[in-house]
């Protein structure tokens, strides 16, 4: 069991109705952590049009979740 | 050669001298500007939610494989965070080069990246007091058609 | 829509007043730049000869071609006529459209053919004190090597 | 044999030493006029990269030359 801290994203952040929340996981992967927080807040958006930021570097969702990891989830980016 | 995310309104003009260069024979620029509509449905405003540092350091490694792609001699981009009115400019892109082909090409390609890449997401405001975040898959359903990209 | 001749500086913030639409969300121009350097030799300056009635006609026309052929919402073109020194804006497109794609080509389109088609002509001085018309074959022969151009 | 109003521009008119002349011609044709010109003044632009305007219209070198006409040569072009 490791403790992460994960920070929600625009739609992600009303959907979850917190901006961010420690949590304690099994997740080896930042990517099976995003199931999880999908499954408990309700997230819509396929997990292939999301992205992921661990410790403020953009990373891949096979990435291994280490204990004190602050995880940021990206909803679909909508710039210009 | 820089990107930046402005809580301001963008002035572009002094983007532009920016990018004053006596090599130059061609100077490309894309604006992205707020419509007044969008899907069909009548839009009265926006707001961009924006990380930062990540969007920042994004956007400078866009400009850089741009100048690593094509002969251009330099490229800006900014782009705005907050609260938009119509017509406000969100974006603006700026090239310069000594041959006009190339300042077209990596124009277009850092536009293109920066929507694609970049950690920004846009809710839109509708007359009717709805909105809703763009490119958003819940926010797509409520309105029941897939989402067009400017 | 409209295509002119000036003698006096391009002021593009003026011309971009003209595109203002709420319907468009992208703005693309292009200038040209009077550059230092054109085929490997030092530019001091130029001079632009136009057939003024004639270029007017012939840049209405290819905005008109324009307009048909790309989703533009409208496109504007001003060409410099007379002396110009470094880095002043000898040629200044602007097109606005709903989406993106649309204005880069239009744009792109419309610059290809006023280069191509106005019947304008650039006499280059250089810092040996020689002058030459571009794109001519007895100024061409006298340096010897190929035109190239913006 | 007509007579037309010739006009010639940036290096042709340099060439030529004049910006224009009146022209008595047998020439069929505007192309045949500019063959004629071109021999006379030694302008060395090949035919198809120059253009030809009649009465103020853009013209083919196939177009007929008829008497009174006002016809413009133009060197290869070089806008922007």
């Amino acid at each position: 069991m490791k403790r992460v801290a994960v920070e929600y994203f625009a739609v992600f952040r009303e959907q979850a109705g917190t901006a961010g929340e420690p949590l304690d996981t099994d997740a080896a992967t930042v990517g099976e952590l995003f199931i999880e927080c999908a499954r408990r807040h309700g997230f819509a958006d396929p997990r292939e049009r999301c992205k992921v930021a661990v410790n403020d570097e953009l990373a891949s969702w096979e990435a291994a979740l280490t204990d004190g990891d602050q995880v940021l989830f990206f909803p679909p980016v909508a710039g210009g | 050669m820089h990107c930046r995310i402005e809580t301001s309104p963008i002035d572009p003009d002094a983007l532009k001298s920016c990018l004053r260069d006596v090599r130059a024979g061609a100077f490309v620029t894309f604006e992205g500007w707020v419509r007044d509509h969008n899907e069909g449905r009548a839009v009265t405003g926006l707001h961009y939610e924006v990380h930062e540092r990540l969007a920042v350091k994004e956007g400078e490694r866009i400009l850089a494989e741009a100048l690593a792609r094509y002969e251009i001699l330099d490229a800006v981009c900014h782009h705005r965070a907050g609260d938009l009115t119509l017509s406000e400019v969100a974006v603006w892109v700026g090239v310069v080069s000594r041959h006009r082909a190339a300042a077209f090409e990596a124009c277009r390609y850092i536009i293109d990246e920066v929507k694609a890449r970049l950690p920004i997401w846009k809710k839109e405001f509708y007359v009717d007091g709805e909105s809703g975040w763009v490119n958003c898959a819940g926010c797509a359903a409520a309105h029941d058609h897939a989402h067009e990209r400017v």
